[in-house]
């Protein structure tokens, strides 16, 4: 019982922590790759530090529970995500209560948004909905392939199945492995796809209002949702590590490929983005699909 | 092509001077009266694009002298038509008949330089703030004079609070 | 306490409570309300209680009126919606005229639908059937201009049904010779397969159109959004699930499910047409600029995820399905009253582009428009979930990925569009002509929290309905499921939602902590906002036009609703043709004489040269 | 520089947070504004300080006043800097914002800034170079840990003359007072 409750704490402040390291990180890689020195690893904890003694300014009671409610979504959803062995709230909900709970984040954020009254959030939670609405459609599809080749909805069944090597990235279901990568960028709203926080276009889009601590949990809460959907896709395709370092190792690559696309792409805009989103990675995921009724 | 442009203007209009100062320059110089129809024959002969509008302010002679600057979409012929008008309440004809990009250019002119262009629906303050004095580009404004007037009246700050 | 007295209470207190209105308008409200709630308890205490009395003769048929597990859950969703909409409806019908009818008919439909539920045999089934679609239809014309054409698009719709009704009737009677349906279920199963089929889709298309299925739903958008709120929260609360009652009726009792399951075309069909109900009607919610149709759009499919539960033989499947009809009850009514609200406070303003800000003004309507829309979408802790995720583990372990992936892009669609409800009515810049609204009054604040704590109360803890859902599972013979207070807990994926609630609500109270922790915050107005610099005056901030605008340019050709245009189209085709005929049938006498004798002279003709007989 | 002592760290965080992490307005006022590129790119890059130009007024503390300042463009400096939560730091460039500098005598510029928003930091140089920007940020630096940035806390204290300033240059004001303002002591103020 012990162990459970360490579990309880331990999983999401270890989040937390490789979420603003990746942070950290993207900031100094960008840099380098601009050929400048670029800010110390820890420096995004700095930026919540100095945040969290700056007087905010409210704009009434949603606009701060709004953005409560999606960063305590997003600790729920890291409870669920099975983190290289330990996974909390095992018992209790499956793939299906992942990808509900997730639907916390962006309407946490949008509520609170909204309250701000200002026409550039409004602006950037509108993108925001249809660029999800846009990567849904293949990653719904990428998950039903999977649900339906493991023949059940709990992740941690999908994990144990891909012991000793054989993950799903190499099963007959690459495909989607493969379709799950080309829509990253747009989940974690990486550069091809920033649109949604483009600070020269909209202000950084539903951040516009956040002042002190309000940005300092928007800042949390985009380190939980980094670290959310990486660890998702190493989940269902890449097996999951046996211990938390092999976890951390495995989503560190992914990362890292994921910002050097950031630095290399220019902005696209919403309907290019749904362009390409709704094409090559929907046929992937539907191939996906059929292979795994075929298949089984 | 302007040697004929020039006989044919100064046949139609007798009391208007042409000359070319320089090569694709053409002035043609001519009293108030006859400046919107000379203006809309120069749009016929295909300068259909009005650049701009300058004002010059003799002060010596009393006078303004407005400018309209026309150019061909075809050609790097640029013609300048000038009038003349006087000081005191200096008004005139505004253009948006022949010209519907005049409407800021005169508006600009009214702020700084007090034309008034009878006829243009808007000549709202364009880019001055809470502006009482006279128009600022005319040569009778002392600037020194203004700036002491509003800049250096208000009182810093600082000693105002060691004061009291 | 036996059903008869139940169904004199019923109609006798409507008629009652028209005789009230005589008397003066106060004594009515009262009366109305009583009556409601009287009815509530009555079927309260039927419960688990089975009961069949044989209340009339008709030409020695015995109409029968019998209660069981499955309609005593229909028929106190029934009473608890109406009970709230006509407490609702006791403020928001205040300066408007023509009350005593509005009651009277209001209590006649509820009465009428608790007749369809509780009856024994086809024959009071189809009367109350015809009852209730009148009464509707009376109601949706109630306030007059466009409600009337939408009044006669949803009578003409529901006779085409119920004629199809009569026509099954008849064939049953006349090949079995009673129209008990205990025992017509019985001898039914002996029939040739493709006779049941033929009574099923006649049954299925009359259910279909009350259920608004895909290819006759054209109805429902004019109806619902003309129809006056409190009774379009019954309409699309109740009234189209009496189309659903009607299918579990056929699904389960009449067919039985194996022989259906067995016509392996007829399920198909069914699977795909809800699964189509579902994208194709949510997309164009997402397009509608008028709050009420946004919703109404809304109620088509969430009907798709109802068929997508049913259709399914497995207990998992039949209980997301039935869950998920009382589920839409709840927060379709809730949205539509919280419409109503709105209504009553803006005098009639429902158009989604020129509303905003109302949450500083109503923050009770808006914390009801939330759980609506959160258990519309289906969020964990709201009972919307509990039944999605039923049926979508039966759609996935049954092995059809595709239907799963057209219900997830369902609920993904209602995200957009339901954000976009709340964005545009509650959040952004409190327009000038709105300053002085004021929250409504109690007794439409009253229903509304009701329906938001069910739907949390659902939500949190499931296991309450789904006991009651798993024992009607057990008696239409299927395998129990091991529900607990807390959920369902199986083998392939568990679903436990206190764990889920306790760790929300733990994360909740740690996240305000550090929120806490952070400097003390200073609260502005809307006004003093980021405008690059510059100061925007009062009513120059406003932006709720057109909210998701790039999506609209790439799906708005696809998502047009092409049933209605190609409905209308069959109806030009025909007045244009009465033109015609109305050319030769032109009425004065002249023209028939002549008809007449030029007919006799063909004949006459025929006979004597045709020779040909 | 002293952003590894973490004893400082735990000891004040506030302030050593404010040091380290000075995000700036990006809000071009006058010609300074062409510096700033070069001191957040790649040859003096400015983010290895902590530096950054972010979107809005309201998630940073520091603002540039790069330049002279036109009579319109006060205005939108006023409002900006009113929108900017609480710990907040000016710096201006050059001579033009101190005095007028060569616009000394023209009647469409601000001759002294400080007497409509509180400066924190002056540096001089006609647009100075990125090196002198540094030069300033690290001088920021020390006021804010000997605690003499104390631009805000003037403005909140002296709001009223402040007000009052403005209001003598752009006549009535059209967004209300940021600190309540008490009328009556206005009058013989």
């Amino acid at each position: 019982m012990v162990i459970k409750i360490i579990e309880f704490i331990f999983s999401p402040f270890l989040a937390f922590i490789i979420g603003v390291f990746f942070l950290g990180l993207f900031r100094k890689i960008v840099a380098r790759i601009h050929q400048r020195y670029g800010p110390p690893i820890i420096q995004p904890l700095l930026d919540v530090i100095k945040l969290f003694h700056q007087k905010g300014f409210s704009h009434g009671a949603l606009f701060d529970l709004g953005l409560i409610l999606s960063l305590a979504g997003s600790i729920v959803v890291v409870l669920f995500i099975p983190f290289g062995g330990i996974c909390p709230l095992k018992s209790s909900g499956g793939l299906l209560v992942i990808l509900y709970t997730m639907l916390f984040l962006p309407l946490g954020i949008a509520l609170s948004g909204g309250e701000g009254a200002n026409p550039n959030i409004s602006i950037g939670i509108s993108r925001k909905l249809i660029l999800c609405l846009g990567y849904e459609v293949p990653f719904l599809l990428i998950l039903l392939s999977t649900m339906s080749f493991y023949r059940t909805i709990s992740i941690v069944d999908i994990v144990n199945s891909q012991k000793n090597f054989h993950w799903t990235l190499f099963s007959p279901l690459f495909l989607s492995g493969i379709a799950y990568f080309m829509i990253l960028p747009a989940m974690l709203g990486m550069r091809p796809f920033d649109i949604v926080s483009a600070p020269q276009e909209i202000s950084s889009g539903p951040a516009v209002e956040y002042g002190g601590k309000y940005l300092g949990l928007f800042h949390i809460q985009h380190s939980f949702s980094i670290f959310i959907m990486i660890a998702l896709f190493v989940d269902l395709f890449l097996g999951g590590g046996e211990n938390i370092f092999y976890f951390f190792l495995k989503m560190l690559t992914i990362f890292f490929i994921m910002v050097l696309i950031h630095s290399v792409f220019p902005r696209l805009r919403l309907e290019q983005a749904l362009r390409y989103l709704w094409k090559w990675p929907t046929i992937f995921a539907f191939l996906g699909v059929i292979i795994s009724k075929v298949v089984r | 092509m302007d040697e004929e442009l020039k006989r044919k203007i100064e046949k139609i209009y007798k009391d208007t001077e042409v000359e070319f100062p320089e090569r694709n320059r053409m002035v043609v110089k001519t009293k108030k009266a006859s400046t919107l129809s000379i203006l809309e024959f120069l749009k016929k002969e295909g300068f259909r694009q009005l650049k701009a509008i300058s004002c010059v302010d003799w002060i010596k002679e009393g006078e303004f002298e407005l400018i309209y600057h026309l150019a061909p979409l075809n050609s790097p012929l640029h013609v300048m038509v000038k009038i003349r008008i006087e000081r005191k309440n200096a008004e005139t004809e505004t253009i948006l008949k022949i010209f519907e990009n005049a409407k800021v250019y005169e508006r600009e002119i009214y702020e700084l330089f007090g034309i008034e262009f009878k006829g243009n629906p808007d000549l709202s303050p364009l880019f001055l703030e809470n502006w009482h004095d006279l128009p600022p580009f005319r040569k009778d404004f002392d600037t020194r004079k203004y700036v002491k007037k509003t800049f250096d009246e208000i009182p810093s700050v600082e000693d105002r609070n060691e004061r009291t | 306490m036996n059903l008869e007295i139940l169904m004199i209470t019923a109609f006798g207190g409507s008629f009652l409570t028209y005789l009230c209105g005589k008397v003066s308008s106060k004594v009515r409200d009262f009366f109305a309300v009583f009556i409601s709630l009287i009815l509530v308890v009555f079927i309260s205490c039927f419960y688990g209680k089975s009961q069949t009395i044989h209340y009339f003769n008709f030409f020695n048929l015995p109409l029968i009126l019998t209660i069981n597990k499955l309609s005593w859950l229909f028929a106190i969703a029934v009473e608890v919606i109406t009970a709230l909409s006509v407490i609702f409806s006791l403020s928001y019908m205040k300066n408007k005229e023509k009350l005593d009818f509005y009651y009277f008919i209001m209590l006649v439909v509820n009465a009428s639908m608790l007749g369809i539920v509780l009856s024994g045999d086809f024959l009071s089934f189809y009367i109350f059937w015809e009852i209730m679609s009148w009464s509707a239809f009376l109601l949706i014309s109630y306030n007059r201009g466009p409600a009337l054409k939408a009044g006669m698009k949803y009578i003409v719709m529901s006779i085409i049904g119920s004629i199809c009704m009569l026509v099954g009737i008849i064939s049953i009677y006349t090949s079995y010779g009673t129209l008990n349906i205990s025992q017509i279920s019985s001898q039914i199963s002996s029939a040739s397969s493709d006779y049941i089929l033929l009574i099923s889709i006649l049954f299925l298309i009359a259910f279909g159109i009350k259920n608004a299925i895909w290819p006759f739903h054209t109805w429902l958008p004019p109806a619902h959004s003309e129809a006056p709120s409190p009774f379009s929260a019954v309409l699309s609360g109740i009234l189209i699930k009496m189309g659903s009652y009607g299918f579990l009726l056929i699904l389960y009792i009449i067919a039985g499910l194996n022989l259906f399951l067995e016509l392996f075309i007829a399920h198909w069909v069914l699977c795909w047409l809800g699964a189509i109900t579902l994208v194709i009607s949510t997309f164009i919610a997402l397009l509608q600029n008028d709050a009420k149709k946004l919703l109404a759009w809304h109620s088509i499919g969430q009907v798709g995820y109802i068929i997508l539960g049913i259709t399914f033989g497995t207990n998992l499947g039949f209980a997301g399905g039935v869950f998920h009809i009382f589920n839409h009850a709840t927060f379709k009514s809730l949205l539509f009253l919280t419409v109503g609200a709105i209504e009553y406070r803006t005098r009639g303003v429902r158009d989604l582009n020129s509303l905003g800000g109302l949450i500083k003004k109503m923050p009770i309507t808006f914390f009801g428009a939330l759980v609506g829309a959160c258990g519309l979408i289906g969020i964990p802790l709201t009972n919307g979930f509990v039944s999605k995720w039923l049926i979508y583990k039966t759609l996935i372990l049954k092995g059809h990925p595709f239907l799963a992936f057209a219900a997830l892009i369902g609920t993904w669609g209602t995200i957009l569009s339901l954000y976009k409800f709340i964005h545009n009515i509650f959040l952004g810049q409190l327009p000038e002509k709105y300053k002085d609204v004021k929250e409504v009054p109690f007794s439409m604040q009253f229903p509304i929290v009701i329906l938001s704590l069910i739907i949390i109360l659902f939500g949190i803890l499931p296991g309450i309905p789904l006991k009651v859902i798993n024992s009607i599972a057990v008696s239409a013979g299927f395998p129990s499921l091991d529900v607990s207070i807390w959920g369902i807990a199986s083998e392939k994926g568990a679903l436990n939602m206190i764990n889920i609630f306790a760790t929300v609500l733990i994360a909740l109270v740690l996240m305000r902590l550090v929120f806490q922790m952070g400097e003390k915050r200073t609260r502005i107005s809307q006004d003093n906002n980021y405008a690059a610099g510059s100061y925007i005056p009062v009513d120059k901030y406003n932006y709720t036009v057109e909210f998701y605008q790039p999506l609209f340019r790439m799906i708005k050709p696809y998502f047009r609703d092409f049933v209605d245009e190609f409905y209308s189209k069959i109806v030009k085709a025909g007045r244009t043709l009465s033109d015609r005929t109305r050319k030769i049938y032109c009425g004065d006498l002249g023209y028939y004489v002549t008809y007449i004798v030029l007919f006799l002279v063909i004949l006459i003709a025929i006979k004597l040269w045709g020779k040909v007989w | 520089m002293d952003r590894k002592n973490i004893l400082k760290w735990l000891k004040e965080p506030g302030k050593m947070g404010h040091k380290y992490s000075l995000w700036a307005v990006y809000f071009c006022t006058g010609c300074g504004i062409i510096e700033i590129p070069p001191t957040i790119t790649s040859q003096w890059d400015a983010e290895r300080f902590g530096v950054i130009p972010v979107a809005t007024p309201r998630q940073a503390n520091l603002f540039m006043i790069t330049g002279y300042v036109s009579v319109k463009t006060l205005k939108a400096i006023i409002r900006t800097y009113e929108q900017m939560p609480e710990p907040k730091y000016t710096v201006a460039f050059g001579s033009c914002p101190i005095n007028g500098g060569m616009y000394w005598d023209s009647y469409n510029t601000i001759k002294h800034i400080d007497k409509y928003i509180p400066i924190d930091g002056w540096i001089a140089g006609c647009m100075p170079r990125p090196e002198a920007i540094f030069i300033g940020v690290t001088k920021l630096w020390m006021m804010i840990d000997k605690g003499a940035a104390t631009g805000y806390i003037r403005y909140r204290k002296n709001y009223k003359f402040y007000r009052r300033n403005q209001e003598k240059l752009f006549g009535k004001l059209p967004w209300p007072p940021l600190y309540p303002v008490d009328e009556k002591e206005n009058k013989n103020g």
